[in-house]
């Protein structure tokens, strides 16, 4: 058999620059003399959605997408997206990963428990694998460098040590692909990333579970005006009113117990039980 | 008693404040009445008082009314404009039975009219002057030392009745130095607090004497005051039957009371058969014109109301009497004298004497008036 | 004391209030911080004038004094000379506390008596029925403007300032919290202080103004605080496709704060 | 209206001659003699540099009508006060004139008496503030209405103290004009 | 071969490379994923007329007016788009060319950016047209630029079938030089160009004919290749599952069919014969495989290759493992818990705003196709519906006479779907009275697909300044009285003006009109911050759904804080707009760039 067609994956999140990065692996690769399959997916993933890159090369290539346990580096722009594609590194593979977070606000939607569904920032996920874990503070040292979007740039120098191709391919590819008069800074960013050492880096985990009181509400009729204020406030959609007569507790049990309705209700009318001990309001300044 | 001193008008009244228990004055420069602020702001303090200089009369009086929900005595001095823009303020006091003091020092009108002339022109404006009508205590002093002892008593009726009282003088009183002797003692009346629980309390609550007890602010009672008609929780309300439950409460409170706040003095008036009727500084002149004519043989007589409000009437009717004629001697177009017709046209002739020209009524005018009259009734004898 | 409405005289409630006026949002923000400052409410005064913000001290179980229209800073100043002892806070409106009454509120500030006076900004009178206000915004529309009032309205804020209060804040009625936080300084600064709070009167100016129900009226409002005003007044619109969009903005926070003498009444050579 | 034991004395001159204080002392003088007194006075804007008015009404009981009806004393210490007063003056009253303030009157009233006033509280405290007081000293010798020693001890309770010393001085100084008339 | 021309380039690049090789001189389309880059890609060249169109079928009217007019034309669309083309498309497989007509259909299995993933080898044999399937970037411009040799050849419009995974991939590319033919000119020939049914009559056996000629071409046509292999498993394939059948099986026969319609059937009955096992490996239904089952081949395909979503050399493998051909691959471990990340309105959206009042309001929303149609996720989940392009207004229409909904009933549409579609639908509304409010999201460009221009933004693709269209005149001129302009950044205005336009009886229009905030220009204003201490954690900001807001560690009464990443931040104003406690401030820290 012939050498074997290689599997690299770029993976990100939308807006963060992987097609172009991907697109620079790809360019750096065919200068380097290989064929090159490069894949993505553009529309509506980008929209802030999960973006990944499939990059085959080799001497010919057929698919352009990588399948699952064969790539030889999966390079993350952000942890999560490190996670969602760990299953296509092949054993003794790489993953290089900046350790931002870009938390989805779908991450922060549990109101009841008050739990990120966003995973905690742990190196032995990643050791358990079998893989030569390599994470950065790629947007770290980007800020160092002056130019925090240069992290993706970073990401792609920790990258290059992984793969047999010469640095003046890679660093051609980038200047002339970057956007005009950032060559300087991604220049500089991809040897900072060639050059850190490839250390583990372990973030503490976020605290979790914050002790969610359960809240009730419970809105006195007679003093109510039916104005509509705590309805169109409610964070949860739990006040809703009936024609133009009657509010209505529409969903109790969504209530956080932030008790905006209670604040703005211009009539004393409305009630936040919680059903347990919360702290004291915090006796916060008024502001800027 | 203390020795006598020369003392003028304005001075007495800042002093018989101050033996009253006043320990509230708020008010607003106007001429003639301002020697009263001038005294109370070097007196006030060291009494243990507040005095304050507000920004116009309006807001003196709503600070004395301030003042005495809090629990102080409290006064304001003013003149006829100042007079007039207090007006709105005297009617919340009555309506909301809070005790004040208001000295309005008469000077010639009407508008900016004669600041530094004596006039009688507000004496109308003092019973009628606010909207909507309620029962008027107004004094009226004729001299230096009746200036402290109205006013004494202005307070003292004040608080007995839980109701603004004003005290009217004019500007030759006010100015005028007189020797006189204070007292060392005077009575001084307090208002009626509360005495039972806190809680539950009723501010407005029926009294059997039609006079509610009154707590200060920070008292312990808590409770809400409006000038607005209000039921016995003191909270506004437009129910007909506790409106005119009310206003006939208010007017009652005074009315009932009428022999006991009114006062008069007669001066040779048993067999007179021509009285003038005067007060104020036209009363000093009628006094010696009577003096007199009496010397001339012309009986007679001088009726002063010291009330003005309530009208001492029947003092009136009984010191007219017989007598034919009643000059009724003012220093304004004829105000009291409708009062002195609707009691004595029907038994004798009621003749103005008035005067706006800014000058004081002399005894010689009067003189004069008392002898054409005497002649007049002589003739008409004959 | 656990709820605010344990200082509500409960038995006169509902109050008399519109639906979606924010006088009563106000007035909680207000016992809001009456409660965390634990505040005696056998020593808490509240003064007020006439108008609709007037009438909130009538459902607050204090010492509450409905003075007449305008005055209640005069009222508010003997009172507190009177009972030193005592925390003295005035609840007025714009036309109750700028127009007829203004020249109270501007020597109360000037003398530094020690009060706490709430003006309530709705822009126009609404107790009378709609008239214009002297806050109305140049150009709106009120029972007594219906082609629009041809005035420039008072910055309530600046007014007070230069009349010499020693506390002048801005907050707005969408927000109870910031509200409550200043009023807790206000009511705890020595010296007149003063807080200019932005209401709404959805029966009135916003029916006059079609700015829609209280609700509307309150988003309105937070788009109007100066951050965001200026921030929209920088953007751009699709081209080709005209908006007139209002881009005043209201700055909202503490402005000034000074030390300065209280007035207490005592002369100062009495106190020599 | 000078009847029985009741005296008037009007002080008229400029303002800033110091007449309404000359009155008041008179009239405390007149107390602190054992009588009874009234003093009213113009106020207003004519306190304010123009014509300025002081009345005392002097007795020995009771005074029903405090103010002055028939003068018994006329001070005039300006001419305009000269113009205005003068000529309601009744023919018994004293007039007393300032010499300088009222030249060339020659009207030959009778009980009329010319003293350098002005000149003489000028002479002592160097402005005119003191004409007043120097008017008192001229009035108490040429009338004897109130005793020296009370006249002396009201100057010094009614005048600031710095300024005690140089009225005793114009009242003197006052009381020698008239002495010597 | 120097290495000048090898180039790495996308399917679409590859086929707009192929347009400039083959001397198209028009080219027309309207945005769509994944077909958008092709048009962006020609118009850089310059000298070709490319513009978009209002719609799919518009450019395909274009694209055959200039094939009639003797120039090589080429026309974009994606798959659903060419629904919409679709009567053109069917009738000019009767009229036949001038000079050679390609129309590209950018096929979407999987539906990264669709609405369905209907497989367009169908509209080929429905139209009685040509299809070509490339399988990679290289074969992309080959088989487009012979696309036009065909279409000259046989007078019949060529269909080119990419999918995903063809246009969107980067492929090594050699390039050629362009060659541009002498026009040909119109000739005017109403029997062939005017299709009145005594003309079309006698089209349709023409139509027939050409399609024998065309099979006879395909059975020898070098696109038809058998790659020789083992031939114990022999797989018929096309497009890109052809390079997955490599992928996974490289031993195996393969019969690749470049084009796919006419097929070669001889070819494909020999092959058949010459494999033990015939499978046929193709994404989405089993057009090849019914096919060859009509034909009486017997064939494995789609019991064990999945009709539903993309190939993949995993789904391959796993069919052929299935098949009993290939071992089954060692099981993969599952990836690690993860957070869902579903696509977002982005940071300063001017559609956030309008949908956070739709669902305040709890209207009944109508959506269509474009960015907003996000808004149908949590946390605004506020649209009900979203079918096709244009079709929002008239599903409001039959929403509100269904009488099925007491709530208001609301149409939102962008500014270029409402031009691409949704003209005759507001029509509709105005002329069957329909009291129904349409909210035209205008952001000033085609958004979703990247920030094209389109009729009502002033410029063309190929950046000239043009006359845009009115909005609100069109919305007044087709009989709507209620046309409202709002600035949707500017909460309290939309949500007032969107509540009197409800009220409205009868259709009502609101315009909102802020930019969109990524294309064409990426907007960056001075962001907001939180002031921590002040935040009360009660989430208000949250339901806007910004991906710029986040949850911290820090807590409020046991709920958790927001922060704002102030460098995704756009600076809209919204959330400081939501938040009660003025928490939300404009940063302090921020400079604007160049300022220093």
């Amino acid at each position: 058999m012939a050498e074997p067609v290689r599997s690299l994956l770029l993976a990100g999140v939308g807006g963060q620059g992987v097609v172009l990065a991907s697109m620079i692996v790809a360019e750096t690769l065919l200068r380097a003399g290989y064929d090159v399959k490069q894949s993505e997916v553009h529309g509506m993933a980008q929209r802030g959605g999960s973006v990944f890159s499939h990059i085959r090369f080799g001497p010919a290539v057929e698919s352009p997408l990588v399948p699952e346990g064969t790539a030889e580096v999966l390079a993350a722009f952000e942890w999560a997206e490190a996670l969602r594609w760990l299953q296509y590194v092949r054993p003794g593979g790489a993953v290089v990963a900046d350790v931002r977070r870009v938390v989805p606000p779908g991450a922060c939607s549990d109101r009841r428990a008050w739990l990120s569904s966003y995973p905690v920032i742990d190196a032995t996920v990643l050791r358990e694998r079998e893989v030569k874990a390599h994470l950065i503070d790629a947007t770290a040292l980007a800020a160092d460098l002056g130019n925090v979007r240069a992290a993706n740039s970073v990401v792609l120098g920790a990258l290059a040590a992984y793969l047999d191709v010469g640095r003046d391919y890679w660093e051609s590819t980038i200047a002339d692909l970057v956007p005009r008069g950032t060559a300087e800074v991604n220049l500089a960013a991809f040897r900072s990333g060639a050059e850190a050492p490839a250390a583990l880096i372990d973030l503490p985990a976020p605290e979790t579970g914050t002790g969610f009181v359960p809240a009730r509400i419970e809105v006195n009729e007679s003093w109510c005006k039916v104005c509509d204020i705590c309805s169109r406030v409610c964070p949860e959609y739990c006040l809703d009113l009936d024609g133009d007569t009657r509010l209505v507790v529409v969903a109790p049990d969504a209530c956080t117990g932030c008790r905006l309705c209670e604040m703005l209700c211009p009539d004393f009318a409305i009630t936040i039980h919680h059903e347990g001990q919360v702290p004291a309001l915090a006796t916060t300044g008024a502001g800027p | 008693m203390t020795e006598a001193r020369l003392i003028q008008g304005n001075q007495a009244c800042a002093e018989g404040a101050l033996a009253a228990g006043c320990r509230f004055f708020a008010g607003y420069p106007i001429t003639p009445s301002s020697e009263i602020a001038e005294h109370l702001a070097r007196s006030l303090p060291g009494a243990g008082g507040t005095f304050v200089q507000m920004e116009d009369e309006i807001a003196s009086l709503g600070a004395v009314i301030g003042a005495s929900v809090g629990g102080m005595k409290a006064m304001t001095a003013t003149s006829g404009p100042g007079f007039s823009l207090m007006q709105e303020h005297i009617g919340y006091a009555a309506m909301a039975e809070v005790p004040c003091v208001v000295v309005d020092v008469m000077r010639g009108g009407p508008s900016t009219g004669l600041p530094t002339s004596p006039s009688q022109g507000d004496v109308m404006q003092a019973r009628w002057g606010t909207h909507g009508g309620h029962p008027a205590i107004v004094l009226a002093p004729a001299s230096v030392a009746e200036v402290f002892e109205l006013t004494v008593r202005a307070f003292n009726l004040a608080e007995r009745f839980h109701t603004p009282v004003t005290v009217v003088f004019d500007e030759v009183i006010g100015h005028t130095r007189e020797s006189v002797v204070l007292p060392d003692h005077v009575d001084i009346v307090d208002r009626r607090r509360p005495d039972g629980p806190v809680e539950g309390f009723l501010p407005k609550a029926a009294a059997a004497d039609d006079i509610t007890p009154l707590p200060a602010f920070g008292d312990g009672y808590r409770y809400h005051l409006t000038g607005l008609v209000y039921d016995e929780r003191g909270f506004p309300t437009t129910d007909p039957t506790q409106t005119g439950a009310l206003l006939e409460r208010l007017h009652r409170k005074v009315d009932a009371y009428s022999p006991e706040i009114e006062d008069a003095e007669t001066f040779m008036t048993e067999d007179a058969d021509v009285i003038v009727f005067a007060y104020g500084i036209v009363a000093r002149a009628a006094r010696e014109a009577v003096r007199l004519a009496r010397e001339e043989g012309v009986r007679a007589g001088l009726f002063r109301p010291v009330t003005l409000w309530p009208f001492p009437a029947k003092a009136l009717e009984a010191a007219v009497g017989a007598a034919r004629t009643v000059i009724a001697a003012e220093m304004n177009h004829g105000q009291m004298i409708h009062e002195v017709e609707r009691v004595a046209a029907s038994t004798a002739e009621i003749v103005p004497h008035l005067r706006v020209d800014g000058e004081p009524i002399s005894p010689a005018e009067l003189l004069a008036k008392l002898r054409e009259r005497a002649a007049a009734q002589t003739g008409g004898r004959g | 004391m656990t709820d605010v409405r344990d200082y509500l005289r409960e038995w006169a409630m509902p109050h008399v209030l519109c639906p979606g006026c924010a006088h009563g949002t106000i007035l909680r923000a207000f016992l809001e911080a009456v409660k965390r400052l634990e505040l005696d409410p056998d020593k808490l005064a509240m003064v007020a004038g006439i108008g609709c913000s007037s009438r909130l001290i009538g459902y607050v179980d204090f010492c509450t004094l409905h003075a007449t229209h305008g005055r209640a800073p005069a009222f508010a100043t003997g009172l507190k000379l009177a009972r030193p002892d005592m925390t003295v806070a005035v609840v007025t409106g714009d036309g109750d506390g700028l127009a007829i009454g203004g020249n109270h509120l501007i020597h109360a500030a000037r003398r530094n008596v020690d009060l706490t006076v709430l003006l309530l900004n709705n822009s126009i009178y609404g107790m009378t029925g709609g008239q214009a206000a002297p806050t109305s915004p140049a150009g709106s529309v009120a029972s007594t403007a219906p082609a629009g009032t041809a005035e420039a309205p008072f910055d309530a804020c600046k007014l007070l300032e230069g009349a010499g209060a020693s506390f002048v804040a801005r907050v707005m009625a969408v927000d109870p919290i910031m509200s409550t936080n200043v009023m807790v300084e206000a009511l705890s600064h020595r010296g007149f202080s003063f807080v200019e709070v932005i209401s709404d009167c959805p029966e009135y100016f916003g029916r006059y103004n079609a700015l829609g129900s209280g609700a509307e009226m309150l988003a309105w409002m937070a788009r109007k605080e100066a951050g965001v005003a200026a921030a929209l007044a920088n953007k751009r619109y699709v081209n080709h496709v005209p908006t007139a969009s209002d881009t005043s903005g209201l700055a909202t926070g503490v402005f000034h704060r000074e030390e300065r003498p209280v007035f207490t009444g005592l002369s100062t050579q009495a106190a020599r | 209206m000078s009847g029985g034991d009741r005296t008037e004395i009007r002080l008229a001159g400029a303002g800033g001659q110091g007449v309404v204080t000359a009155g008041r002392i008179l009239a405390e003088a007149a107390i602190l003699s054992g009588r009874t007194s009234t003093h009213s006075q113009v106020f207003g804007p004519q306190s304010r540099g123009g014509a300025s008015r002081s009345d005392v009404v002097i007795a020995d009981a009771e005074i029903g009508f405090p103010l002055a009806l028939d003068l018994d004393v006329l001070v005039v210490l300006s001419e305009a006060a000269y113009t205005r007063y003068v000529p309601e003056l009744g023919d018994a009253a004293t007039l007393v004139v300032d010499e300088r303030a009222v030249p060339g009157t020659g009207d030959g009233r009778p009980q009329t008496h010319r003293f350098p006033i002005v000149e003489t509280a000028h002479r002592i405290v160097g402005s005119p503030v003191a004409t007043g007081v120097v008017a008192l000293g001229v009035l108490e010798a040429l009338t004897g209405l109130v005793d020296a020693a009370a006249l002396e001890k009201a100057v010094g309770s009614r005048v600031p103290a710095h300024r005690r010393e140089a009225n005793i001085q114009a009242l003197a100084a006052g009381r020698d004009l008239g002495q010597a008339a | 071969m120097t290495v000048d021309t090898r180039v790495l380039l996308s399917g679409n690049e590859a086929i707009a490379q192929a347009a400039v090789e083959a001397g198209v001189q028009v080219a027309a389309g309207y945005p769509g994923t994944p077909s958008t880059e092709i048009l962006e890609t020609l118009a850089r060249h310059g000298e070709i007329d490319v513009r978009w169109s209002p719609n799919e079928k518009v450019a395909l009217d274009v694209a055959l007016g200039a094939s009639l007019g003797g120039v090589r034309t080429l026309a974009t669309m994606k798959h659903v788009g060419l629904n919409v083309a679709a009567d053109t498309f069917m009738t000019a497989a009767y009229t036949g060319v001038g000079a050679g007509l390609v129309l590209i259909s950018a096929d979407d299995p999987g539906m990264h950016s669709s609405q369905n993933e209907q497989d367009n080898r169908f509209y080929a044999r429905l139209a009685g047209v040509p299809l070509l399937e490339p399988s990679d970037s290289l074969e992309a411009k080959e088989f487009t630029k012979l696309a036009f040799e065909i279409s000259e050849e046989f007078d019949t419009p060529v269909l080119v079938r990419t999918t995903t995974r063809i246009s969107h991939n980067r492929g090594v590319v050699t390039t050629e030089a362009r060659r541009v033919r002498e026009t040909l000119g119109f000739s005017r020939d109403p029997s062939k160009y005017v299709m009145i049914p005594a003309y079309a009559r006698r089209r349709r056996p023409v139509l027939l004919e050409r399609l024998e000629e065309l099979t006879t071409y395909v059975e020898e046509s070098p696109l038809t290749a058998d790659i020789a292999g083992d031939s114990t498993v022999g797989v018929v394939t096309s497009g890109i599952a052809y390079r997955y059948v490599r992928e996974v099986i490289p031993g195996a026969r393969v019969l690749k069919l470049g084009i796919t319609h006419p097929l070669p059937m001889d070819r494909i009955k020999s092959f058949a014969a010459e494999v033990d096992r015939l499978f046929v490996v193709e994404e989405l239904d089993p057009f090849l495989e019914d096919a060859l089952r009509a034909a009486g081949i017997d064939v494995e395909g789609k019991a064990f290759f999945p009709r539903a979503g993309e190939l993949s050399p995993d789904a391959v493998r796993k069919g052929f493992a299935a098949a009993g051909v290939l071992e089954a691959p060692a099981p993969v471990p599952e990836p690690p818990a993860t957070v869902v990340r579903p696509p977002l309105l982005c940071p300063g959206c001017p559609h956030t705003a309008p949908f956070l009042v739709l669902k305040r309001i709890g209207a009944v929303v109508a959506g269509d196709i474009g960015c907003y149609t996000l808004a149908a996720l949590e946390p605004l989940a506020a649209m009900d519906t979203c079918v096709a392009m244009g079709s929002s207004i008239g599903m409001a229409v039959g929403l509100a006479a269904s009488g099925g909904t007491e709530k208001p009933v609301v149409a939102t549409i962008g500014d270029s779907t409402f031009l691409h579609g949704g003209i005759p639908g507001l029509i509709e509304a105005v002329y069957n009275e329909a009291d129904v409010t349409v909210l035209i999201l205008d952001n000033g460009t085609v958004a979703m697909t990247g920030g094209q221009e389109h009729p009502g933004t002033g410029v063309t693709l190929q950046g000239e300044d043009t006359r845009p269209v009115d909005l609100v005149a069109l919305c007044r001129s087709v009989g709507v009285d209620d046309v409202r302009v709002v600035d949707p950044h500017d909460l309290a205005a939309t949500y007032r003006e969107i509540e009197g336009a409800i009220a409205h009886k009868g259709p009502s229009v609101v315009i909102t009109n802020r930019p969109c905030v990524v294309a064409p220009t990426k907007v960056k204003d001075h962001p907001f911050t939180v002031v921590a201490e002040a935040c009360t954690a009660c989430q208000l900001c949250m339901t806007a759904g910004c991906p710029s807001i986040v949850w911290t560690d820090e807590t409020f009464e046991g709920r958790r804080k927001v922060a704002i990443d102030t460098t995704t931040c756009t600076g809209c104003t919204l959330c400081a707009q939501l938040c009660p406690p003025r928490a939300i401030v404009l940063d302090p820290e921020w400079e604007a760039p160049g300022r220093g």
